[in-house]
């Protein structure tokens, strides 16, 4: 547990590098891997700023908060087999409340600084964030069918003999729709989009805006080794140790939800509203009754 | 610290780029340059770009901006006459060294630190405030309630300029905006958008500008997703592939007072973007004339 | 207790991390003109804070009823294989009962900004 | 360590329970109430029901983001800018608060309870599944029912707008007669004037 | 970590949420005092289920009926306020006493 613990911490900065290098490629700026540090470091000098009359509590914390989101929902995920930092026998559980919560701080990050920007991209993600959360928690419920267990060290154990994206097709897809949402990126970025000129962020500068940065990237991290552990087999694979098939598998989900990111155009929010109740989420049912005949078979 | 400024000395230069009169082509020009980045709040920004040339009608907004980057901050004016007597002056094509000499400045504050409303000290606490909706509480009032004019719901509306330097916006244009939610009731316009010449009309850079609202660059667009995103029955997907294609687009927006109300912010940044900026000047100064 | 230790323990370091690393910058004093909101030049007459219009309010008390269901449905999951087709029977009915509900908010618009 | 966890939470569930009756800022107040909710759902996790308790977090978590919306689309002064007090009988509910907590407590302390821990190594989240697709079925399926009506319900009473355009538009009760003046309370304004006016002659 | 001490807890929040409901003014405020007093409940069901029920499952699903009860109360309070607000534009309790003709 310890243990698990302190390779998920020991891990995540290099992945987090990782991340901010792959948002990084096609930029046509070039510095790809030392690009990221400088600018991160850049910040880290510059002042916050204050705003008039803030909630300066729930401002000084979000950040905070959507980091230990990323690393509770992070900690469920087995390293190898009996290596996990939460052995919690309602892992997905636990991992859908991390969604909802990363909804809430979002939110409190685009309405404590008391400016019209922010706080429109906050209401905006509610209404994303919300649905898509719903959809998640259906694929998930689809990768935990022939687990027969709500513990992900389960749902890995269970797919030693066919991994869950071919048993359920649809449902990694489906599940990089939250992905793309709780990591604030792309098609789902409803918070901090160019429209709102930064949204949620638009007033943060600084050490804040760094670490919420930080933080978004590492919900990419944690998101992507969730999409690996219920989706990809987690841990497992030939040859190679346990962690090392995760990271690699890690690292693929992340590059395939930035590319994700980059190539879906983001919709009007009523659209996307409509598009989630109306298409995605009778798709998710879809998927889940199709893992339910599969499995009974 | 000595590690984090090694670091941060070579960190690309965060620019917060103010577009003038004949701007557009020259900020666009930046937007792909090694060493800086091009910001759409002057929060992250450490130098205020002002690109082409400003009126002095706006010279009030623009040290409002100037105010609104964290400190120490620096000023660049390139193609643009000094409106205040800061930063540094750039005639010719290549601003580069004039934005690094600009990113060890230090430029004093243009503004009086003086709250909007005065309020130090009034109400019962001290904090500007009366009652539970009155006075002004930490410097300024509280939105009231209004008549809205889509579900009847009369919830508080916010009333503000946007602009003239808002990024999703075309530059120059400035909107008296009455918002409830993030739906438009009722808008006005206050400064026309800036004269951009032939350069501004170009499509690849009017489909760029559209696209990055979106949130895509120019090869994702060809798989003509970004056009199904758009609403329908508005036009801008016509227009927008018609940019795609290569091609002009020539269409004037109806006055925007009439055409903006009942549009949500996403829809109302997407339909000023998808009018060429010429064509979006001349639909506000028929007005303005009128 | 020890299922519950970790995921405490990574929360206090985080919060712990993120504040402390926002308080090593310089802290300074900004100027009434810096703190005003960023509107592009502009300035907002009233504070933002405000009775909010939330657009999607129907949708939000849709939500909130069609989401209980996930409480039903996680149990459910554990049980699948060993229950079989009454499972599948029971919570295909259950499901299909909110789906009406989905369908019918749908048709009166609620998933529209009002 | 367990008992430490326990009373930790515990008054960390009170005391943010309180401070919902105590902060201006709406937003504050349903967050604080998420976090008595979150207190609660990790002690359950401590009482053995993992599920549940998680659950709790993950329900509340989202029932309060929604509860959040609605405080500061309907309260004045949403975000408690100028302080403010809105409370009635205040002496009184304060007054029925102890007296419940003090009965309530009190007959905790008074009544012998049985006790029957749940048993080492039961597996709580298989047994609550069979009971629900058991025994329970009806419970089950009678909570879809509710949960439907609750959706109609909430959409019919706060949507606005319709198929039919808006839903308090055009909309008269038919006449006691046949081309009579519609029945029941008369609308306020012009147009019901009119009609009054037509009845009555 | 008694049963005892658990239900104190519960009636604490019970007692906590008895006050608002009754102190507060608006709608939303008195919804948020009944919340808080089925938080208690909560506690409460799974303080009994976990040492007195033995691990039956009735008890769990109870809770679950209560969370459901919450949701329901949510969903149509909030009609209910909406529904008001819109005819009244007022959200306080007195003004439900007057939507009565």
């Amino acid at each position: 547990m310890i243990v698990a613990t302190l390779a998920l911490l020991l891990a995540l900065p290099p992945l987090i590098w990782a991340a901010a290098m792959f948002d990084r490629i096609g930029t046509g700026r070039g510095a790809i891997v030392m690009g990221p540090i400088r600018n991160g470091a850049a910040l880290m000098l510059r002042p916050n700023t204050e705003t008039e009359a803030p909630d300066r509590l729930n401002r000084l914390l979000a950040p905070g908060w959507y980091l230990a989101l990323a690393l509770v929902g992070l900690s469920v995920v087995p390293l190898a087999p009996g290596i996990v930092a939460t052995d919690l026998s309602t892992g997905l559980v636990l991992w859908g409340a991390c969604e909802a919560l990363t909804v809430v701080v979002v939110f409190l990050h685009g309405w404590s600084p008391n400016a019209p920007l922010p706080l429109i991209g906050a209401y905006r993600y509610v209404a994303i964030g919300l649905p898509a959360m719903l959809l998640s928690m259906f694929v998930l419920i689809g990768a935990a069918l022939p687990a027969e267990s709500l513990s992900v060290v389960e749902v890995v154990e269970a797919q030693r003999g066919l991994w869950n994206v071919v048993r359920q097709p649809l449902g990694l897809p489906l599940f990089m729709a939250l992905g793309l949402a709780i990591t604030l990126r792309g098609p789902f970025d409803y918070a901090d989009g160019a429209e709102l000129a930064g949204g949620t962020s638009a007033e943060e500068s600084g050490p804040a805006l760094a670490l919420w940065q930080f933080a978004r990237a590492s919900m990419l991290v944690a998101f992507s080794a969730m999409a690996a552990a219920a989706f990809l087999g987690g841990h497992l694979g030939p040859v190679l140790p346990g962690p090392v098939w995760l990271l690699l598998k890690t690292l693929a989900v992340m590059a395939a939800t930035v590319a994700a990111g980059r190539f879906f155009a983001r919709m009007p929010p009523a659209r996307m509203l409509t598009f989630l109740w109306v298409v995605l989420l009778p798709l998710s049912f879809v998927s889940l009754a199709l893992v339910g005949v599969e499995v009974l078979e | 610290m000595t590690l984090l400024s090694a670091l941060a000395r070579r960190a690309e230069i965060p620019v917060f780029a103010v577009i003038g009169t004949r701007g557009l082509g020259l900020a666009e020009s930046l937007r792909r340059r090694p060493g800086l980045r091009l910001v759409d709040s002057p929060r992250h920004a450490r130098v205020l770009l002002v690109a082409g040339a400003v009126d002095g009608a706006q010279k009030q907004a623009l040290e409002r901006l100037h105010a609104q980057l964290p400190a120490p901050r620096g000023t660049v004016w390139w193609q643009a006459e000094p409106l205040f007597a800061r930063g540094e002056v750039v005639t010719g094509d290549d601003p580069m060294p004039a934005i690094r000499a600009a990113a060890s400045a230090d430029d004093p504050d243009q503004r009086p630190d003086v709250p909007p409303h005065p309020w130090q000290g009034i109400g019962p606490h001290g904090h500007g405030g009366r009652g539970m909706m009155g006075g002004n509480p930490y410097g300024r009032p509280m939105a009231m309630t209004a008549d809205d004019i889509r579900d009847g719901l009369a919830l508080d509306a916010y009333s503000a300029r946007f602009g003239p330097f808002l990024p999703m916006l075309p530059p120059g244009l400035a909107l008296d905006l009455t918002l409830q939610g993030d739906v438009i009731v009722s808008a006005d316009v206050a400064s026309a958008p800036f004269e951009q010449g032939p350069q501004g009309d170009a499509p690849d850079l009017c489909a760029a500008r559209m696209l990055r609202l979106m949130g895509i660059g120019p090869i994702a667009a060809r798989a003509r997703g970004a056009l199904l995103a758009l609403p329908q029955g508005s036009g801008m997907r016509r227009r927008l592939a018609a940019w795609l294609r290569g091609e002009q687009v020539s269409e004037t927006p109806d006055p925007l007072p009439a055409a903006l109300p009942g549009l949500e912010w996403a829809e109302a940044v997407l339909w000023l973007a998808s009018f060429p900026p010429s064509r979006l000047r001349a639909a506000c100064m028929e007005r303005h004339a009128a | 207790m020890t299922q519950i230790a970790m995921p405490i323990v990574v929360t206090l370091l985080a919060v712990v991390f993120a504040v402390a690393m926002q308080r090593i910058g310089p802290q300074t004093g900004a100027t009434w003109p810096q703190r005003a909101p960023f509107l592009g030049g502009g300035q907002p007459e009233t504070h933002a804070w405000q009775r909010f219009h939330v657009r999607y309010y129907p949708m939000t008390l849709l939500f909130i009823a069609f989401e209980m269901e996930m409480m039903f449905m996680y149990p459910w999951a554990v049980v699948y294989v060993e229950t079989g087709l009454t499972a599948l029977a029971e919570m295909g009915m259950f499901l299909g009962i909110l789906s009406v509900g989905i369908l019918y908010g749908w048709r009166e618009g609620v998933f529209r900004w009002q | 360590m367990t008992d430490a966890l326990f009373l930790a939470l515990s008054a960390l569930a009170i005391w943010s329970g309180w401070r919902v009756f105590r902060v201006d800022s709406m937003v504050r107040a349903s967050f604080q109430l998420m976090v008595s909710f979150i207190a609660v759902g990790l002690i359950a996790v401590l009482l053995a029901a993992p599920y549940i308790g998680i659950a709790t977090i993950f329900m509340m978590a989202v029932e309060m983001m929604v509860m959040a919306l609605f405080m500061v689309m309907f309260m004045m002064n949403p975000a408690g800018l100028n302080p403010m007090v809105m409370v009635h009988q205040h002496r009184f509910s304060v007054a029925a608060g102890s007296l419940a907590f003090a009965g309530l407590s009190a007959a905790v302390l008074l009544s012998d309870l049985p006790v029957r821990p749940v048993p080492e190594g039961a597996e709580v989240v298989r047994d609550l599944g069979h009971e629900l697709l058991g025994p329970s079925m009806l419970i089950f399926e009678t909570a879809g029912v509710t949960l439907l009506a609750t959706m109609i319900g909430a959409v019919v009473l706060s949507a606005h707008s319709g198929r039919y355009g808006a839903s308090d538009a055009g909309s008269r009760p038919p006449g006691l007669t046949p081309g009579g003046a519609p029945a029941g309370r008369k609308p306020e304004g012009g147009g019901g004037h009119h009609h009054h006016h037509h009845g009555g002659h | 970590m008694t049963l005892v001490s658990v239900l104190i807890v519960a009636a604490a929040l019970i007692g906590i949420g008895l006050y608002g409901a009754l102190s507060q003014q608006s709608f939303v405020m008195l919804m948020m005092g009944l919340e808080l007093m089925l938080n208690g409940a909560i506690l409460a069901v799974i303080g009994f289920w976990a040492f007195s029920l033995g691990g039956a499952p009735e008890g769990q699903l109870l809770a679950i009926i209560v969370m459901a009860v919450m949701a329901v109360e949510m969903a149509v309070g909030f009609a209910l306020v909406v529904a008001v607000y819109r005819k009244r534009q007022a959200d306080m309790t007195e003004s439900l006493k007057t939507m009565r003709h």
